[in-house]
């Protein structure tokens, strides 16, 4: 005979403001194989706790029915102070009469009816509840990291500090992402690869640290603590461990036209190439599209001075596997493309420019060295205006993203700041819509903008930009002087809206890890768990989670790489005790189970069976690997025969359910 | 305050774990209310539904039952809802033959970040619902020998 | 080739040239325009009030006589191609304005924007293509340099016209090419001719008309084209600017070397 | 203030007033702006809080060009051109109300006038 004890949540008044939780308890008092059902203000206080454990004990248990929050917040809580009172964690059934039931009634009494059902229901399972025992699964000591920008660079160089092999994986030539490309950063203004570069070197010193450059995730399979991954290293033609990245190569190419998208193409570069000069690792790449050896067999400059003999047309991609026991995704953004604004004359102007472009034109290191020149001309822009929330915060369909891209008000504060400071004779004008400077010293910062470097700060946005005899005719509104502007502007600086990287899309599928309709991986909790995805051994750092800041992103990436220490400081990790099994009685091995699993965790035995009058059969049946399940259920519903079933989930533990939610 | 006298359908909603509980969940952190007659079953993913979950609600009087999974391609498990979709199609014909509207079984995929869909969704299934009346309940025979 | 032909009222007296030239290129490229019998005024104004239902009508029974003979609708004036084919998609898209019109024209089958409607520079550029038609022109216009007027009627709500790029369109630039002149780019040619505002006391209209006229010039337009009798009208008398205003149809005719009777 | 109006409003037009940002693009469009007394972004405010006896009085509904490029613009779907022909479509319900009456036509006639204009001019300022 079962001896179940309910214990009903008032989680403070959240729940007990709308359910009668005395008579909850009362209710389900009354239901079969219960023998104690008690109240309590906060359950998961220690208090709370031990208000359970005690009852375990003293009741002699045999199934734990809580009626609280969401077993989203507190089932694992809960399962350990059922483990402390020693009982097994699985005979523990959670109601959720908080999130599902007294937040969103309101009529007192309908809410106390169904917070009493979901309580049967829970009541009804639990009587059908296992002792499950989880297993345990190796954890490879090893971490994967795919993207190299500061986010990826900052938890690979965590991990490494903490003493655990890392990799990372980037899909470009280099190490530095988006980060190599800024000229200063806000709100100190320091120099983007000044304190950069040292990171980047160092990742390249850390003999726990392997790159892999211009490579990417091709496949993975596995799960947490074991993870089997397979990266191709793109060919890039040039031997990584032979170049010493001197650069003759590369001014000795006759291919000179190549739109150099480092510069975002306001400048060219050669077909052999190294993107920058503090790239890491520091080894030339030929771009296959341009090459005229690797296209038509003709050529071959770039292998004859090479002194070291680096240069390989033959090379090919490479695959490569490898096993990891954590993987962080930190595939950071991109700025959208800006041809559909052509209101703003993107594409009919060269002087309208996004602003990571002008972040190329002011940069020491850019096309123009530094030196801010029209793209039209090369003449020294007198009028400038920036436009704010380009595509960002926009509901019209197919045109924008609906979020705010958070970095824009800054960096565009920093590029009005930087013209007025290094170009005092500039009119800058910012068209604004709100100014959103929520950071340590970043209203200080914008305020400085406005009250020491006189730019122009006017609320209102840009309705049409016209170039026009050299000029750009910006015509706009000033909501708070009523007025419409007409500016006759050099150059137009758009804040692009960013989103998340291409690749992000096709690896959160290879993940399993879920995204938002932005594409933007999202976190396992969105404040208690926000550098974990909801797939175990999933890491989520920088912008691929959202729109981050340096200062934010690097705080993230740490964070990330935190967690990932922590997994990886196991020797063994507990896996998912509720998992499929099959009754080989009933299994006929036909295989239908294993075709529909994901995961490969099926697979079939010719087993010894006791037939009629002492013959032995041999029959096909189906094994499950528990540590390979994952515990969808799949094959359950598969299964022709029934033979298939889901620990924890069974098929009578569910009807049951129903039973009870229809009663 | 008014006698509840009218009548109001038994609904039972299957969600799977990862994201359509969730998205109940963040509907509820929300404060999105949805009808108190909408009860929430939880399985691992939509896949573990098992067609006869669905017959055995209404064999038990629910007047409607909903299956809510993750969208598709984001499945936790990579493919579950797609199998999902695929026996619920073939559910569906089935319970035209038995004579039970079409209506009062719906698939719909509500994400982790989709509270106020989740609460739409149960809103307008309930008034679907509603509006089709009570069910005429399946009854299984061998209980009543 | 044949397609129903809605060609509107002004087409049949003040735009007739528009009208006219139109049909004869039309022959001289081997596709043919069957006008619509009994086809009424599309309401000259696209009615943008959801509640307006009897202002839709004569649109939808253009629409459902296309449907009836399998054909598309082929529309040339600017104003009736906008009404027209936004009505379509109301009755595609929008249930309330389907159903009203439905119940109101009691049609054997419910017309559900079932016709598929063109501009007559849709035809030329996705059935003829501008390539082909290049190659039919035997009088090319070389060396002129044109400028497009867009207007606001053939590309704006981009998101229902699905014409061109609202914000930098290229239709009529290409056409420009294809008939062998050189088009001239200028920042006012997608913006209002001062529309319907002409009747207005004040003369806006005009004004707005010769700031569009002024910028064609300012950047070297010798002529403009345009789809609009109306904005033909308003350039024409536009106050602060000049130059020469023609139908893109009539420049098309004169490319492929045809002689059209004024 | 009146709500009740606001919702007529509203529903005649098909978009939601309360979804603008006050991000000032349609202003920053509109080729009208000098013409109208209330310019897109405060029409939208104004419809959304009720205002709508004033616009209802305002002239500046007669001097919309229609030339949707507020439409076009709008980040937020609100379109104010769709509100500001809502408020004008409301004003010529009105008996006597018109904006412009038939007979009026011919003293601003000439020759050459398309009668697309006239049409247009008819349905936009009249019942």
């Amino acid at each position: 005979m079962q001896r179940i004890g309910v214990f009903v949540c008032w989680c403070g008044t959240n729940i007990a403001a709308t359910v009668d939780v005395q008579a909850v308890s009362d209710a389900l008092a009354k239901e079969p194989g219960v023998v104690l059902s008690a109240n309590y203000q906060y359950m998961c206080s220690q208090t709370g706790q031990d208000l359970i454990e005690t009852a375990i004990r003293e009741h002699a248990l045999t199934g734990v029915v809580i009626c609280s929050c969401s077993p989203r917040m507190h089932e694992q809580t809960f399962r350990k102070t059922v483990a402390r009172a020693g009982l097994n964690p699985y005979l523990l059934e959670i109601a959720n009469i908080r999130e599902q039931c007294s937040w969103i009634h309101k009529d007192r009494a309908q809410a106390t009816e169904k917070a009493i059902i979901l309580g049967r229901a829970a009541i009804a399972k639990v009587q059908l509840n296992t002792p499950l025992q989880a297993g345990q699964s190796p954890v490879t000591k090893r971490a994967l990291v795919i993207g190299g920008g500061i986010a990826g660079i900052q938890t690979a160089l965590d991990i490494a500090e903490a003493g655990f092999a890392v990799d990372i994986v980037e899909k470009q030539p280099t190490i530095g992402g988006k980060m190599t490309q800024l000229d200063k950063t806000f709100p100190t203004l320091d120099c983007a690869a000044c304190i950069l570069t040292p990171k980047m070197v160092d990742c390249a010193q850390n003999e726990k640290i392997r790159i892999f450059s211009y490579s990417e995730v091709e496949a993975v399979s596995g799960f947490v603590g074991s993870f089997r991954v397979t990266i191709r290293k793109k060919a890039r033609y040039v031997r990584e461990d032979v170049c010493t990245g001197c650069g003759l190569c590369t001014e000795k190419c006759p291919q000179k036209k190549v739109p150099n998208a480092f510069n975002l193409g306001l400048d060219t570069r050669r077909a052999i190439y190294i993107p920058f000069a503090q790239a890491v690792p520091k080894v030339a790449v030929i771009d296959a599209d341009y090459c005229s050896m690797l296209k038509n067999g003709k050529c071959g400059v770039c292998a004859k001075v090479c002194a070291a003999g680096a240069i390989d047309y033959t090379q090919k991609d490479e695959l490569v596997e490898c096993e990891y026991g954590a993987i962080v995704a930190a595939t950071g953004y991109n700025p959208i493309d800006l041809s559909g604004y052509d209101e703003f004359a993107y594409s009919r102007s060269p002087d309208v420019v996004s602003s990571l472009e002008f972040e190329r034109l002011m940069n020491a290191a850019g096309p123009t060295g530094g030196t801010l020149l029209r793209p039209s001309d090369k003449t020294h822009p007198k009028t400038i205006v920036f436009v704010q929330c380009v595509g960002s915060r926009c509901s019209a369909e197919g045109k924008g993203k609906t979020y705010c891209s958070k970095i824009c008000c800054m960096y565009t504060a920093k590029h009005a700041m930087l013209c007025r400071e290094k170009y005092p004779d500039t009119d800058v004008y910012v068209f604004y819509i709100d100014v959103r400077t929520p950071g340590k010293n970043f209203d200080e910062f914008y305020r400085r903008a406005v009250e020491e470097y006189g730019v122009h700060y006017i609320k209102g946005m840009v309705g049409k930009v016209s170039p026009e005899g050299g000029k750009l005719k910006v015509q706009a509104s000033d909501l708070l002087d009523g007025r419409q502007l007409h500016i006759d502007a050099d150059m137009v600086v758009l804040a692009a809206a960013i989103e998340p990287d291409k690749s992000a899309r096709p690896l959160a599928t290879m993940l399993t890890a879920s995204m938002d309709t932005n594409d933007f991986f999202t976190e396992a909790h969105p404040k208690l768990r926000p550098v974990e995805s909801p797939t175990a051994g999933v890491f989520l750092s920088g912008c691929c989670q959202g729109p981050k800041d340096i200062p934010e992103t690097v705080a993230q990436a740490s964070a990330a790489a935190s967690k990932v220490i922590g997994l990886l400081s196991k020797d063994s990790i507990v896996c998912n005790p509720c998992v499929a099994q099959p009754d080989e009685l009933m299994c006929n091995g036909c295989s239908s189970c294993e075709k529909v699993c994901p995961y490969g965790a099926i697979t079939y035995l010719d087993k010894e069976f006791r037939g009629p009058n002492r013959t032995t059969l041999l029959r096909r049946v189906a094994q499950v690997n528990p540590a390979v399940c994952q515990g969808c259920g799949a094959c359950t519903v598969a299964c022709p025969s029934g033979a298939m079933d889901l620990k924890g989930f069974s098929n009578r533990q569910i009807m049951a359910e129903v039973d009870a939610i229809c009663r | 305050m008014q006698v509840n006298s009218e009548w109001k359908p038994t609904i039972v909603a299957f969600c799977c774990n990862w994201c359509s509980y969730a998205g109940a969940d963040l509907s509820g952190t929300n404060r999105l209310s949805y009808p108190a007659n909408v009860r929430i079953i939880r399985i691992p993913c939509s896949c573990r539904l098992n067609p006869m979950f669905i017959l055995r609600a209404f064999q038990r009087g629910a007047d409607g039952v909903i299956l809510c999974g993750c969208h598709p391609g984001d499945c936790r498990y990579t493919t579950g809802n797609y199998y999902a979709r695929r026996r619920m199609t073939l559910l569906f014909s089935m319970l035209d033959y038995l004579g039970i509207e079409r209506a009062r079984t719906r698939v719909e995929w509500v994400s982790a970040a989709e509270g106020a869909k989740f609460a739409a969704t149960m809103n307008d299934f309930v008034q679907t619902v509603t509006a089709l009346g009570e069910n005429r309940r399946l009854e299984d025979l061998r209980c009543k020998a | 080739m044949v397609f129903s032909y809605f060609p509107g009222c002004t087409l049949k007296n003040k735009g007739a040239r528009l009208d006219l030239c139109g049909r004869r290129a039309a022959e001289a490229l081997g596709f043919t325009l069957e006008e619509l019998p009994e086809w009424q005024c599309c309401g000259g104004v696209y009615p943008q009030a959801r509640d307006e239902i009897a202002t839709r009508l004569s649109s939808v029974r253009a629409l459902d006589a296309a449907r009836r003979k399998g054909q598309s609708l082929v529309t040339l004036c600017s104003a009736c191609h906008h009404v027209i084919r936004r009505v379509n998609g109301d009755m595609q898209r929008d249930a309330q304005i389907r159903g009203a019109v439905n119940r109101y024209l009691q049609l054997d089958t419910p017309y559900e924007g079932q016709t598929q409607v063109l501009h007559y520079l849709e035809v030329l550029r996705d059935v003829i293509g501008f390539d082909e038609l290049a190659r039919r022109v035997t009088r090319p216009l070389t060396g002129q340099r044109i400028g497009a007027y867009y207007g606001c009627l053939l590309l704006r709500p981009s998101r229902e016209m699905c014409f061109d790029d609202p914000e930098n369109p290229t239709i009529l630039e290409q056409f420009i090419r294809a008939i062998g002149a050189e088009p001239v780019y200028y920042a006012m040619r997608n913006e209002c001719c001062g529309g319907y505002t002409v009747l207005e006391p004040g003369g806006r209209a005009q004004k707005q008309a010769g700031k569009v006229l002024a910028n064609a010039a300012a950047c070297g337009a010798q002529t403009l084209i345009t789809a609009c009798p109306l904005c033909m009208y308003n350039l024409q008398k536009s106050v602060g600017g000049e130059l020469p205003v023609r139908y893109f149809t009539e420049l098309l005719a004169q490319a492929l070397g045809l002689e059209v009777e004024s | 203030m009146n709500r009740d109006l606001t919702q007529t409003v509203a529903r005649i037009a098909g978009v939601n007033p309360r979804a603008c940002m006050r991000c000032g693009k349609c202003t920053g469009a509109c080729p009208a702006y000098d013409e109208m007394e209330y310019h897109p972004h405060q029409f939208v405010s104004m419809v959304e809080t009720g205002r709508i006896d004033e616009l209802l009085r305002s002239k500046g509904i007669y001097t919309c060009l229609s030339c949707f490029a507020c439409i076009e613009r709008c980040p937020r779907q609100v379109e104010p051109a769709r509100l500001i022909e809502a408020v004008r479509v409301l004003a010529e319900r009105k008996q006597g109300a018109d904006h412009l009456r038939p007979q009026d036509i011919p003293a601003r006639l000439d020759p050459d006038m398309p009668q697309q204009a006239i049409t247009s001019a008819l349905r936009k300022y009249r019942r």
